[in-house]
Formats: structure tokens, sequence, C-alpha cells
């Protein structure tokens, strides 16, 4: 089968030919780069590291709308998903799309999450191979994902300087590569030795990397470590490392009313924060940062490997870039691996 | 420019002390050139100590971020101090948190550490990316990177953090012990930036914050990072009443940042934090000094400068301006 | 566009009067029988001190369009001070509003007494002469429109 | 397929006070709005179901009555917060939306044969009664019931016109306790724990069922310890905040059990294995 490659300079044409879609790519607002829904192709930019928040933000909104209700009315009116049509990610990266697989066992454990699915279902994932690791902190291989992984993409982009690779990968992507035709060239026969080149350079720029071998066992035996105390003693506890977390799922469920028009919602919510676990009757279980520290970490590489069998973390670095006082997941799994 | 063996000789003096039972510096980071807070709890951890142009964070927050938990029957309160390194704007939140009496002055021991400005992260990051290991150092007016074997040595205004270009105390307002010499005011404060904005349309205005706060995925990093912000209950996590939202748009973001920056109204010491843990840049200090030269101007009122101060808002003057007043 | 929500834009006002002078005041032009514009929501409150800066904020949320505080004349405070704490918190809070591209005209302050209905009204009018002026609050009202 | 977010609107048929003060305790008897959605429900005792009020929230609680009781459900709700608080004001006659059954629920069958325990305190007596009730309904299938209860006062105690009911018609053997001497108190005053110790129930053929505040479960399984119960014979309840109700939201997990799925009943065996599980 003949490869196709996207011309750099009819990125342009072919986003505007996606844009028919609901269609998602990274954008610069104000030096940060952050997905955004393109209407005008020049809004997106693919010449960037990764994005701040993650990608899980187009198929699990910040803030969503369960169902509406009129007060005083049992009539509950259901959101429909369906609505939002056809939704294109383009430009996501390969731990990003890794992490929605990840995510998808946990709302597809026995009761079925409509809204997430259905929004995973409408949506076609076209990934952009990471030729140099977006930063130093990045740390996939680790935890079985690559800078050039396809797991749950529908398309590959992998930058050979003048184009775009594209491989299409599932039924989706076949459809979007049609869908796109006349902006799609005939590769270079040397386009795919060249790519596959490009994997293995990028493989061994990742300069941290942890043994991830054996710490899911492990955690449950370290529960009244000193260890816990010593990595939380500098936390904030803000919501940085879960919000930005590519596999954070958490959520909380808020009733609004505005006069007589309400509506149940559900919005990101945060593990690191005090009220996450909080009783209405004062009862905190996890009461400081030590137990929230330690629940996070064991809720992704302990709880959720012994439901799942697969690390919920793709090792994408956020939460080490950004946090404000530099508390380190590799340094808190090193001290689990030597304790 | 401290001198890092004294200041492990004095921290190693300090923690050996009866009555200290933690003090709060910094260490190295993880990686690149960070810095990040230590907690020294013995005499056997105060090797890991430093100071340099690295160590942004202010640890004056720490004061009042500790969660207590019910203690077991018989067993007494630990009331002994915690020692703290500040650097002047830092050392500006502890006389704040003294003046609104957070806690007693007793309870803590001020390690001051007179201070030529650090780097703002973010810009030497970019200068010198992918760097796994290195150290910042201030010679004169220059900084020195040192990594990867070799040394480099860039002009301090170029990466120096935008707060520390504006400062107008280097050497700590309170201190139990100096550990270096003190350093004169080497810059000041024009608000050329808060101006500017004021000069913009009703509309220009708004579109500009607009599109900051709807970035906004309120993580409340600017809220727990900054060292005024120490209430336990926090007003806008209250659910009864709802103040705030959860849900995250730009009415409710809005209402966040506006009341963020309001209780830090006469408050704020311009140590910009919250600017500089912000995951999605928002320009923060922006709205802090707004209000910060407004007092400024309004009653000549400069927080967190003197500890027998009163609280801006909690007093007030029969003369206070009022040409807006119907 | 503007224009046209403009033509006949009648603003919704919410006062909060302290109970000791303006509502006494407002009611005095009530029982007087002077006309003033019915755009006024008032909530009564014991004192302008009481008055939370959030109490603005959820107002001009829930769609207010302008918002009014008014009380005792400086030194005719029922509780001595209530005022003058008010009128520091409010002058930095208009300065910050305007300052993120709020309107002025949509915060406003007034000193009325229990014997000033007429003054009353003459605040009411400008009141909501400005509000008018800038048309309907839509900076930071909550949007039903994207539940 | 079933939005599992979307709830059921059920009528309150009867409604009415168990304890006073500011914690009071309200018990609402309810039925499906709409009759068919009893085709597709059943729960087994143990079971809970998220109620609330669109508008104001919801949370979960125990179902606190036996399948066996046809045609309505009962909730015996403390009012403590937001969401208790909104539906204390309703009465019979008014509704409510719930969803559910979720969680799992006390192995009945395997506990056929068998004598039972129940030790409950304050508003933790909810979970139980459902088991008391279907072990009455199925008597014969169970060995001796003994129910051990207790609360701070008189006042505080709930169901109290059900255990006169069953002292009465011999189904089981009550113990009641308060922890502060009152006039005209017959039964015993003290903590629950050691009422348990003055009962002496035997672990021979025997299960125990505990749930109540967290300090009483710590010191009430110490004490079935001592009297002979192994680990496997004893069951608790766990409860923690929840938000979804199905195993999605993350928060009401303890260590890997997420309570709102695995639990809320758990064996002691299992919860020795958990080391936040009484945090």
């Amino acid at each position: 089968m003949a490869e196709k490659v996207l011309k750099k300079e009819k990125v342009g044409e072919a986003l505007k030919e996606l844009s028919k879609f609901r269609l998602f790519a990274p954008s610069k607002s104000n030096g940060t780069i952050l997905y955004k829904q393109i209407e005008d192709p020049s809004d997106a930019c693919l010449d960037f590291g990764n994005t701040t928040v993650p990608a899980k933000k187009i198929v699990f909104p910040q803030t969503e709308t369960l169902f509406r209700f009129m007060l005083g009315n049992p009539e509950l009116k259901e959101k429909n998903v369906e609505e939002e049509g056809t939704t294109v990610v383009f430009g996501i990266r390969p731990c990003d799309a890794r992490a929605m697989g990840i995510v998808d066992n946990l709302f597809s454990w026995d009761y079925q999450d409509p809204y997430y699915l259905k929004r995973r279902e409408l949506t076609t994932l076209v990934g952009l191979a990471c030729i140099q690791p977006p930063s130093i902190n990045c740390f996939c291989t680790s935890v079985g994902g690559e800078p050039f992984s396809e797991e749950n993409l529908d398309v590959l982009l992998v930058d050979l300087g003048e184009m775009y690779l594209f491989k299409a990968i599932t039924e989706k992507g076949e459809k979007l590569k049609t869908t796109l035709g006349s902006q799609l060239d005939e590769a270079p026969s040397d386009a795919v030795k060249k790519s596959g080149e490009l994997a293995d350079k990028a493989n061994v720029q990742i300069k941290r990397t942890i043994d991830t071998k054996g710490i899911p066992e492990k955690l449950p035996t370290l529960w009244e470590n000193e260890l816990w105390k010593r990595v939380s003693a500098a936390c904030l506890g803000c919501g940085i490392c879960t919000y930005l977390c590519p596999t954070c799922h958490c959520f909380d469920i808020q009733d609004e009313v505005e006069g007589a028009e309400g509506r149940r919602a559900r919005m990101w919510d945060s593990c690191m924060f005090r009220e996450y676990t909080l009783h209405a009757s004062g009862h905190n279980p996890r009461p400081t940062r030590r137990e929230r520290t330690r629940n996070r970490i064991n809720h992704k590489y302990s709880y959720f490997p012994s439901k799942f069998q697969v690390i919920a973390c793709v090792g994408c670095g956020r939460c080490i870039n950004l946090c404000p006082v530099n508390i380190d997941i590799l340094e808190i799994l090193g001290q689990v691996v030597d304790a | 420019m401290v001198d890092n063996a004294k200041l492990k000789d004095v921290a190693k003096e300090v923690i050996s002390r009866e009555d200290v039972r933690l003090l709060i510096g910094y260490r190295p980071g993880t990686y690149g050139f960070r810095a990040r807070p230590a907690f020294v709890e013995n005499s056997d951890q105060v090797d890991e100590l430093i100071f340099s142009p690295a160590c942004v964070s202010n640890l004056s927050s720490y004061l009042t971020l500790e969660e207590k938990t019910p203690l077991p029957r018989g067993v007494e309160p630990d009331l002994r101090k915690v020692a703290v390194m500040v650097k002047g704007c830092d050392s500006r939140a502890l006389v704040q948190q003294l003046v609104e009496k957070a806690y007693d002055r007793e309870h803590i021991l001020v390690l001051g550490i007179p201070c030529r400005g650090v780097v703002d992260m973010a810009k030497v990051e970019n200068r010198f990316p992918g760097v796994i290991s290195g150290e910042i150092a201030m010679e004169g007016d220059n900084l020195v990177f040192s990594f990867d074997g070799k040394e480099e040595t860039v002009p301090k205004e170029e990466l120096l953090a935008e707060k520390c270009k504006r400062c107008r105390y280097p050497t700590p307002l309170i201190s139990d012990l100096l550990l270096d010499d003190e350093v004169e005011r080497f810059a000041d404060d024009d608000y050329s930036d808060i101006t500017a904005m004021e000069g913009k349309s009703t509309e220009e205005k708004w579109a500009f914050w607009e599109e900051q706060f709807s970035r906004c995925i309120r993580c409340y990093s600017c809220r727990n990072v900054c060292p005024m912000c120490y209430c336990e209950d926090c007003v806008l996590d209250r659910l009864k009443p709802v103040w705030a939202r959860r849900s995250v748009d730009i009415s409710e973001n809005t209402v966040y940042h506006i009341s963020r920056a309001y209780h830090l109204a006469g408050r704020c010491i311009q140590c910009g934090e919250c600017e500089r843990v912000c995951p999605v840049d928002i320009p923060l200090m922006l709205l802090n000094r707004k209000f910060y030269r407004d007092v400024e101007e309004l009653y000549d009122y400069e927080p967190g400068i003197k500890v027998e101060e009163k609280p801006l808002l909690s007093t007030f003057s029969v003369d206070d301006k009022e040409d807006f007043i119907l | 566009m503007a224009e046209e929500t403009r033509e006949g834009f009648e603003p919704n006002i919410v006062a909060f009067l302290c109970n000791w002078c303006s509502y006494a005041g407002a009611d005095l032009a009530g029982t007087s029988r002077i006309q003033y514009p019915s755009n006024v929501r008032v909530i009564r409150v014991m004192c302008t001190g009481r008055v939370n800066p959030l109490f603005v904020m959820n107002a001009l949320q829930q769609g207010a369009d302008g918002v009014l505080v008014s009380g005792c004349h400086p030194g005719d405070c029922h509780y001595m001070q209530g005022n003058y704490y008010a009128r520091r918190r409010f002058t930095l809070m208009r300065n910050f509003l305007e300052y993120l591209g709020v309107d002025p005209a949509r915060v406003r302050m007034s000193w009325v007494s229990a014997s000033e209905g007429s003054k009353w009204k003459e605040v009411i009018e400008e009141v909501v002469e400005g509000v008018k002026a800038v048309g309907p609050m839509d900076q930071f009202k909550r949007r039903q429109l994207n539940w | 397929m079933k939005n599992p977010y979307i709830p059921y609107e059920v009528k309150i048929v009867d409604a009415w006070y168990e304890t006073p003060g500011d914690r009071c305790i309200k018990t609402f008897k309810v039925t499906f709005s709409d009759e068919k959605i009893w085709d597709t429900w059943s729960h087994q005792p143990g079971q809970c179901a998220m109620v609330g009020i669109p508008g104001v929230g919801e949370s979960m609680f125990c179902i606190s009555s036996s399948p066996t009781e046809k045609g309505y459900l009962r909730f015996s709700i403390m009012k403590v917060g937001k969401n208790t608080s909104a539906l204390h004001e309703l009465e019979a006659g008014d509704t409510f939306f719930i969803r559910g059954p979720y969680g799992n629920t006390f192995p009945l069958e395997e506990w056929k044969g068998k004598d039972i325990v129940t030790i409950g305190g304050g508003i933790g007596q909810a979970p139980l009664r459902p088991v008391i009730q279907y072990i009455r309904d199925n008597r014969d299938d169970f060995g001796e019931l003994t129910v051990i209860y207790g609360a701070r006062t008189s006042a505080d105690h709930c169901f109290k016109a059900e255990f006169e009911e069953l002292n009465a018609c011999g189904d089981a053997c009550c113990h009641l306790s308060i922890d502060v001497q009152e006039e005209n108190w017959p039964h015993f005053v003290g903590f629950v724990p050691a009422l348990l110790m003055e009962v002496e129930p035997s672990p021979e053929n025997a299960i125990a069922v505990t749930c109540g505040p967290p300090v009483m479960i710590k010191f009430v399984l110490e004490n079935l310890e001592k009297l002979g119960f192994t680990p496997d014979q004893v069951y608790t309840t766990l409860e923690n905040r929840m938000k979804c109700g199905i195993g999605k939201c993350g928060r009401c997990n303890a260590g890997n059990l997420y309570v709102c799925k695995d639990g809320p009943v758990f064996s002691y065996a299992q919860l020795k294995e958990v080391p936040e599980a009484f945090a």
C-alpha cells in the first residue's frame, strides 16, 4: 500500500478541510500552548513541545453538563453529546493518546459512562510523533510508551522536515485519509525508512528513566514508610499535578441554578484538595498532604494497575515540569524502588 | 552573595538548638537549574542546604500551611520554633502575617538573606534547554551558569525575575540572624505596566482580561502558594453559600480572580509567587500590583513593612477620598 | 447591534441600603410620593460596612447591570464607623473593576440620610442614567447558553 | 443503554423523625413516581442509592428497607450538610430523586443457618435494619438473632418502636444502651463495645455485623476478637464521600477498593488488608 505524506505548505489547506468537523489543534495563547477549537487554520501551532493542558479536556471537558431541568419539574433533559458531532484532534502527542486508552478502562468499567464514551467514539486522533522529547522530564519509555507510539492513535504524523508522513492506523484514520484526499501526496520511497530512523533516534533522546517493574507490588508494603512525609513536605495542595495529568480522571458533581433553570454538571476534581474526601460530618480520611500525595502515587502506580493491569501514568512529565515546588514523581518512584 | 558554607554552619547551629523543631530552607532541585524547599529536622540534613539565585520560592508560605491532625491522648503539641530562610521580599510576608496575628513572633526564628535577585526559571530554561543538572551563582552583576562541565556568564538583568527588577526591599525587614551584609536598594517600581493598562479603553481592558481569565483551569496554585492566603477554610471553597462555582467558565473564573486579588488588597507584598506558579501564564501580578499602587497612592500605605501597623481595610481615615460617592 | 440593545434598555439595579439612613430615605421618597425610576431592587442591610464585595460581584453575575451601595453620611453611621470602612473597600473595588474593563458606572456608592427622600430620587436617576449609557452588563454575567 | 447519571423520581409516602436535635434523623418511606420502575428495580440488604434533589445535589445513603418489604423503599437520613438539610424539609407527598442500587450486599445466602449478631450505634443502625428485617421475613432460614444497639441518649435511639416489637414477638433478642444514665432507663448504660462484652454472644456458627461511628467500630472489632470471632465472621460497612456512585469519580477509595463498587459491605478479613480502611 502506498504511503501518503502531508506537505507542510498544505497543512493550512488540510486544516481548512478538517475544520468542517469540530477541529482541535494546539494553539498559542500568550505564550502558552493549549488545545483550541480551530476555525482559522492560522490559529494552529504545530511547532510545539507539548500542550500545557492535555488533550483529555476535549473528550473529558473540565466542566460538562450531565442534564438540565426546571425547578419543580420532574423532567430531566439529558445532555446529548451526539450533537457535538465528529471531532478531530490534530497534533496530539502519542503520550496523550495513550492516556485516553488508559482512561477508557475506567469509564467503561462496569457502568458505562455515556458522555465520555460517546465523545471518544466521535473523536479521531491525529498524532504527531515526538522527533525530540518535548521536555527533559519526558519519561514515556519507562511506562510503556514511546515517542513514536501508535497506540490509540488513528493517524500518526511524522515530521520529515518538508512534510509529514501520514500514517493511517485505524479505520477512522483511513476515513480521514479519504477526507483529505487531494491534500495528501504520494510519499517518497525513503519516507518510511527515514521515519524509522527518526524513531530510533527519538527513543535514545529520552534522558530520564525509571524501572517501573515491581513498583505496583511494592507500593502497598510502603504504606507507613517515612518517605511519604518527606516527599509531600513541600506540597502546596494545589491541583496542577492532577489537572494537567492526562490520565487523572476524578470529577466532582455540582448542581447549579439560575432563576428557575438548573443543571447538574460535573467538573474536574483533584485528590490533592482537602475538600476532595472531606465528609459532611467534618471528618477527613485523608487529613494532610502526606496522605493525599500517597494516594495520588498509589492510585497511579498500584490501585489502577491492580484493577486494569496498566499503570495510570504515561510519562508526559507535566506534573514535574509545572509543579511549583519541584515535587518530582520520578524522584518519588526512585525512593519507592530504593525503600 | 551568601556563602553556602557559612549558611550550612548557621543552619547546623540553629537546628541543634533545643527550642527549634524545624528549619525551612532551600536545596537543589531534581532537574535543570531548579532549587526547591528543604525541611530540615536534624543536623544531619543541613548539608543539602543551599542559597542561590535559583531559590525563588517564598518559604514563608509554609508557616501557615501546616495541616494539624488531632493529637493522640496524652501527647503534648510541639511548640518549639520554626526557623525559616527569607529573602527581602519573603520577609515582608512574615511581617504582614505578624500584622494579621497569624501566629506569635516567638513561634518563628527568621534567617534573613539579603538578596541581589533571583532568576525567572522559565527564561533560564529557555536560554539553556535540556540541561539535566546545573547550578547558578551570582557574581557582581552577572549570573554564572555551570552545567555539563562548562560555565556560562549572563548579565543578570536578562534572566532576573520581573519582581526583582522592581524590588524596593532587598534586605529582609525582619530577621533574627542576617546571613550576609545588607544590600542597598538597587531598583524601584514605576508602575509603568499598570499605567499602560489603565490607559486602555474599557473594551480593550476587558478583551485582554477575558482572554487571560478564560485560560484559567482553577488549579488554585496561585492561592495555595500565596503566603497571605492562609485561611483554613477559603471563602471560594465554600458550598454554602457558593460565591464562586466550581464550574470553569469566564464568569466564575473572573469572580475567582477578582476575589483572590481583592483579598490581597493592602496585603500583597509583591513576592510574585502567584504569577510564577501559574501553569497557564496568567499575569496575576498585574492584578495585585494595581491594588498595591492604588493603596499606596490613596492611603499612603505599603503592606509588610512594620509589624506594628494595622491592616489597611480594618482602619480608615475620616479624610479618605470619596470623590466618586454620590 | 449595541445601539439596538440599548434602545429601550431598562437596566436592573441592585441597591444595598443601610437600615438606618438610606433605607429610611428611600422609604421617605415612597411615602412622600416622589417618583423615581423603578429599575432598582432594594436589599436592606444593617450597615454599608456589612456589604461584602462578593455581594456586588454576585449581583453582577446574576444579572444586575449596576449595583448601588448606599448608607449614612460620614459621621452619621449608626455603628459609628461602618460607612468609613465601606468607603475604603468600595473605592478600591471600583477602581479595580474599572481596571478589568467593567465600566465604573456599574458600581456606585452614595450617602443618603433618612430625611433625604429627594436626594434618593436624584441618586437613582443618576445611577440609572449612567448604566443606561453603558448598556447591559455583559462582561462576566453568567451565560446560560453555554450550558 | 441507560444513562447511569439520570435519577428516578420517587414520591414520599410517609416521613417521620426518628430523633430530635441539630443532627436529627428523619425516615422517608418512598415509592417510584413511575410504577413501572419497580419491574426493573431490585436491591439487596446492604446496598445504597444516590439520593438527591436537582438544584441541591445528591449524596449516597444506604437503603434501610429490606427487599422483602414490597412496594416501598426506606431511607433514614441524618441532617448534617446542605443536601440532607434540604431533604429534611420534605414531607409526605413531596418528591425527590434517587439512582441505584449501588454497591455489594451482605452475603445473606452464605449466612443461612447461622446465628446472627448485629451491633449498631446511632445512625449506624440504618444499614443493619434491612438485615434484621430480611431475617425476620425469612425467619426459619437463620439461627438466633441478637440485636445490640446503643446511642448517646434514649432520645437518640432510632427505630425505637421496631426494637420493642422485635423483643415482643420473639424474633430476636434486643439489647439497648445509652451512654449516660437517665431516669427510668431499664437497660444497659455505657458504650456499645461494653454492652457487647456484657451480652457475650458465642462465636460458634455465628456472624457478627457492625456499623456505627468509627471509634465504636474500632472497639467493637477488638472486642469481637476477644470473644473469639474470627475476622471472616465479622462484617461491617464503610462510608466515604461519593459523587458518582459508579466507580468513576475516584474519591471514595480506601486503598485499592472503591467503597461504592467493591463495598460498602466488607468482611473484617478483607479490611485487615486495606491500610486506609479505618482512616
